[in-house]
């Protein structure tokens, strides 16, 4: 197979309104990346973007509206979507660009305009259900989330505070993060007793609505000799989708996220990922789905995760440090961009160019993975040096 | 980078301007068994990887890949969506085989266009909010100000553009799954309302609902699992910029179908096409876009389709047959799946599986489609009975 | 160093800014509806509810009594002609009690809560549900394995719509 | 056959209308970075800009942040008055309204070219006579007061006689 590496990636600040368009953002973040690694646009040979559901940009077609602003002239262009797993998807689908032999560098950019919805970018989300069977009864995201966190509570005995610690540790994480959009540390009692919005979903528990892009630069092998010494390889890449009959699956459980897993660990010949990787970017929308993912992508114990996480083995100083970035509770959600924010990450985080938030002792291996659509889709990206 | 791939089944349902018997996941469904069987009975488990192309607003659901996998036999496996024409999904397929995870992948696409109240509120919003949507016209305005340029660019004619419209239509009455079959005459297309000066009502192609699933597989598996295989010989795609204000070079010319037929012609080791081809289906999305796809894929000179189209050239006897099966224009639009459709013409003229319209001694063919305005994006390819 | 710039771009705008009216902005929103088709499957589940029953449809395969009704078992892939009626009773996978409306805003003092549930009816495979919601029930008395029952509108009321259930209660 | 029962009869021919819009919600749009300068200037001073990229040789109308094609950014030195006229590049008459009803008066939407860039407007003020590409036009603006940012401050180009 052939090999394909990561050698530049940047993004703009996460803020919860832009005054930029979606197509400037997403120049913002592509423009970064090409600058980081000394490249012009016209060393790209195509673009793979991405964004989530239209509805939130407010354009029929969004992914040709804002090719321009990915660099996208003249070039050829695909955007991809799986719903939240966009952001990490169209890594992987960068990756079959460049992995197919078809081209020797690929711009990777993902944009999220969500402030553009009114009333609130939640009620976009009522038009994700089943137009037929499942949208006249008026349910908007907070539901699945809360159905599936109550049952995965309930399945191992978690208690909210275990939940809210995740929001902590992250929003902590997440302070030293450059694009950022808080400002401000958090406790348990802080997220514990914030608005009940859907039990046992409080307000701190959940990423904020945001504005942003990310973007990646993805090359061949032999692009990636010529350009830098410290090429960052993908490892193995995975996908997966659940039937969209969600409420027939038991939700304690994201099996999408462990055959995708198993999917990327098999290309990247991992067989013990507990133990070989050194990084972890669980997709943490809520603090809860972080721990989920973490049992998904067998990184942790079905039912001993919360455990490990109140002994400090997911901290940044701890053996797998998990969401040292931030995530999407830490630095902002803007849903794809939040994806290729954590592959971002990863990149800095391996050439060890994390500055205030650099996990110790030369991590070789990382993970991010990207959840989205009914609690039905996983992306993963293995990458390492 | 030669790993070979082959287009091993093809299967569609639907083909209607509404479809009211199917919703669309059983529509798919049906597609999708087909193909299976036209792959000599695969079953999906077998399959290691889905691709569906799709737009959410053409669906009335947000995210609307969440409901791809359970019609195509896919829960649980490797989907995901290109909201794009559906042969960049078919190119999106292609490349995860030529990457050597995966050696048979599914591309699906879809229309219930019937299912929406009002396609051209689409349209507009698809158009910039600040620079175009405010002026409240019809978004076909665009096609008019396309067309004027390419006939004033070109010199050529409105005629010649309805030309397109009589021989596709007649085109269609040889295809069953035509909907938009018609003898007419070419005064029925100039004398007919006009939508968007000099673009009539009968240059734009009608609504179809319909869905289509092909399977590719690499050269190993795909001699396993037919006979008939179909080989990709080259594929490209691309965009022109999407913003209305700096088609300086392409408001009259369809920039993105030079540059998608120049990548497709190179993987091919194609240097000229219209010896080398033998017959095309192209986006006739409006009459002038054949011409304008014609001249830009190099099929002929800038401005001389329409004279070449006159001369008979591109008629199902002529020297180089353009869209025998009618086209949209002859047989209706399938946005999304619009590429597909054009591409499974393809492959039933070289299976040889054509019928009353199938050509003669035909092994190369070029399929090649355009995501409708105000895009411009184009996906051109190849295909070939020999590997 | 040079490669520590990684960031850039992100203007953010305060609530300030756009009351203000300095910042320029259009509001628009989508003119199209949607008429989806029923199809086959999902056409005879609503003329069912409409009825006062929960109809399932079952793969010969696999068995499975699949709910919402299907023509085709997505796992087997193959045609599912049988269609068989389950029950309007089930237990309660899992719930949450919702203080917002679809549109994010809150719910007003008076208002109650929403009551979401996925119920696995009974009859169906086991682990079928459906998303519904709970009523005649405190928010603190639901629990999940709960035993829960469909209280139907009024015959005359009901349109073959999933809303001809207008939730399920504890049995 | 791969469905073993379809809808027959058009008595059973059903299809769900919510009753409200699919899509229940609406979007507002920023002008963005470039266009909130860009309108600012039309609005306040009746001036149209352009921004320029040396590289490429192309000014781009409406001004933008960057070059489309290089990737340059087109700082606040890039940007230039490019003036209020230019050039019919294409036009058409439009006999349909937005929703698809026939109109006796159509509407005349030219691209106004203007340096590198298409301006996409209305046409007023004219004969048929004025209908050919390359004619120059100029732009007609709204009362200063009427002005609100947007591409309506500009009520429609006009042929220069």
């Amino acid at each position: 197979m052939r090999k394909v590496a990561i050698v530049g990636a940047g993004m703009t600040k996460f803020v919860r309104r832009a005054l930029e368009t979606p197509k400037e953002l997403s120049y913002e973040a592509a423009k970064i990346t090409l600058d980081s690694c000394g490249l012009t646009l016209e060393d790209v040979e195509c673009i793979a973007h991405g964004t989530a559901p239209d509805a939130f940009d407010g354009l029929h077609q969004n992914g040709e509206y804002m090719v321009d602003g990915c660099g996208g002239w003249n070039k050829p262009t695909m955007r991809v979507y799986v719903g939240g797993g966009t952001g990490i998807h169209a890594v992987v689908h960068g990756w079959h660009h460049v992995a197919s032999g078809l081209f020797d560098t690929c711009l990777v950019v993902c944009e999220e305009k969500m402030s553009s919805a009114l009333p609130h970018a939640q009620a976009f989300f009522l038009t994700i259900f089943d137009s037929i069977t499942e949208r006249p009864l008026e349910p908007n995201l907070l539901w699945i989330f809360a159905l599936e966190m109550n049952r995965y509570m309930e399945r191992y005995g978690y208690t909210k505070e275990d939940m809210a610690l995740v929001a902590v540790k992250n929003k902590l994480n997440g302070l030293k993060h450059p694009a950022s959009q808080f400002t401000e540390e958090v406790t348990v009692e802080d997220v514990v007793n914030s608005e009940m919005m859907a039990y046992p979903v409080s307000r701190l528990d959940v990423s904020p609505v945001s504005d942003g892009a990310a973007a990646l630069l993805l090359v061949s092998e032999r692009v990636a000799r010529r350009l830098t010494d410290k090429p960052v390889w993908i490892e193995g890449v995975g996908w997966s989708l659940d039937t969209a009959y969600w409420a027939t699956r038991d939700l304690y459980y994201p099996r999408y996220t462990d055959t995708a897993a198993r999917m990327a660990y098999e290309m990247a010949g991992i067989r013990e990922p507990d133990k070989e990787i050194h990084i972890a970017e669980p997709y943490d929308p809520f603090g809860y789905k972080a721990l989920h993912h973490m049992e998904g992508l067998q990184l942790s114990p079905r039912g001993k995760t919360v455990q490990l996480l109140h002994d400090g083995h997911f901290d940044i100083d701890g053996n797998l440090p998990m969401c040292p970035s931030g995530g999407l509770l830490g630095v902002g959600n803007p849903i794809a961009a939040a994806g290729t924010m954590k592959v971002c990450e990863l990149f800095w985080q391996l050439r060890g160019e994390a500055d205030g938030r650099q996990v110790p002792g030369n991590p070789r291996l990382g993970v991010a993975q990207s959840w989205g659509d009914l609690m039905q889709v996983s992306s993963v990206v293995v990458t390492g040096i | 980078m030669d790993k070979k791939v082959a287009i091993v089944g093809i299967g569609y349902s639907g083909f209607g301007s509404t479809t009211p018997d199917l919703s669309y996941r059983e529509m798919i469904f049906e597609a999708a068994t087909k193909c299976y069987q036209d792959a000599g009975g695969i079953h999906p488990q077998s399959i290691d990887s889905f691709v569906a192309s799709s737009e959410d607003f053409m669906e009335g659901i947000s995210i609307a890949d969440e409901y791809v996998p359970d019609q195509l036999g896919a829960v649980l496996k490797p989907v995901h969506s290109i909201t794009g024409d559906s042969l960049q999904g078919l190119a999106s397929a292609m490349m995860q085989i030529k990457t050597g995870q995966q050696s048979i992948v599914a591309a699906s696409a879809f229309s219930k266009v019937s299912n929406l109240s009002n396609h051209d509120g689409l349209v507009t919003y698809a158009t910039d909010p600040f620079y175009i949507r405010p002026f409240n016209e019809n978004p076909y305005f665009i096609a008019g100000l396309e067309m004027n340029r390419y006939l004033h660019e070109t010199g050529t004619t409105r005629e010649q553009c309805a030309k397109v419209v009589t021989k596709n239509r007649s085109n269609a009455l040889n295809n069953p799954s035509a909907l938009y079959g018609a003898r007419i005459e070419l005064e029925d297309v100039t004398e007919a309302p006009v939508l968007s000066y000099p673009l009539g009502i009968y240059d734009m192609s009608g609504h179809l609902d319909g869905s289509i699933v092909v399977l590719l597989a690499s050269e190993e598996r795909a001699r396993e699992l037919t006979d008939k295989p179909i080989w990709i010989k080259g594929i490209g795609w691309a965009t022109d910029t999407p913003n209305l204000d700096s088609r300086i070079d392409g408001m009259g010319s369809a920039v993105y179908a030079r540059l998608a037929a120049q990548k497709a012609y190179r993987m091919a080791g194609i240097n000229n096409p219209f010896n080398e081809i033998d017959f095309a289906e192209i986006d006739d999305t409006f009459s002038y876009k054949e011409l304008q796809h014609l001249e830009a894929l190099n099929l002929c000179g800038p401005g001389e389709a329409g004279k070449l189209l006159e001369l008979g050239c591109f008629a199902p006897d002529g020297d180089f047959p353009v869209n025998v099966s009618g086209g949209s224009l002859g047989g209706g639009y399938l946005h999304e799946a619009n590429g597909l459709q054009r591409l499974m013409e393809t492959v039933l003229q070289l299976r040889g599986e054509a019928g009353k319209r199938q050509l003669h001694d035909v092994e190369t063919g070029l399929a090649f489609a355009w995501r409708g305005i105000p895009t411009a994006t184009g996906a051109a390819v190849i295909l070939s009975t020999r590997p | 160093m040079e490669d520590k710039i990684k960031v850039a771009g992100g203007t953010g705008l305060s609530a300030q800014d756009i009351s203000s009216g300095k910042i320029f902005l259009t509001e628009d929103s989508l003119d199209c509806t949607y008429a989806w088709d029923t199809g086959v499957a999902v056409n005879r589940y609503l003329e069912e509810l409409k009825k006062g029953k929960i109809i399932a449809t079952r793969c010969r395969k696999c068995k499975r009594i699949m709910l919402p009704p299907r023509l085709f078992c997505e796992l087997c892939f193959i045609p599912c002609p049988d269609w068989q009626y389950v029950q309007d009773s089930g237990i309660v996978n899992t719930y949450s009690i919702c203080y917002v409306h679809w549109d994010a805003s809150r719910i007003g003092k008076d208002e109650k809560p929403h009551l979401p549930a996925v119920i696995e009816i009974d009859g169906a495979a086991p682990g079928m549900g459906i998303m519904h919601i709970l009523g005649e029930v405190e928010p603190q008395e639901i629990k999940i394995g709960m035993r829960v029952k469909a209280v139907w509108k009024p015959e005359a009321e009901r349109s073959g719509s999933i809303t001809d259930i207008k939730y399920f209660k504890p049995c | 056959m791969a469905i073993m029962e379809r809808n027959s009869r058009n008595i059973d021919n059903r299809y769900w209308n919510p009753g409200f819009k699919a899509f229940p919600v609406k979007n507002v749009y920023t002008a963005g970075a470039a266009g909130q300068r860009f309108f600012e200037e039309i609005k306040n001073n009746s001036k149209i800009l352009g921004s320029r990229c040396e590289k490429c040789e192309l000014t781009y109308v409406p001004a933008r942040i960057y070059c489309e094609r290089c990737f340059n950014r087109l700082e606040e030195k890039n940007w230039i008055d490019v003036g209020t006229e230019g050039t019919i590049y294409s036009y058409t008459l439009l006999f349909q309204t937005q929703n698809g009803e026939p109109r006796e008066n159509p509407a005349v939407m030219v691209a106004v070219r203007i340096a590198d860039g298409l301006l996409i407007h209305r046409l007023g003020e004219f004969s048929a006579a004025d209908l050919e590409i390359d004619k120059p036009v100029k732009a007609k603006f709204k009362p200063k007061e009427k002005r609100k940012g947007c591409i309506e401050d500009i009520d429609y180009f006009k042929p220069i006689k």
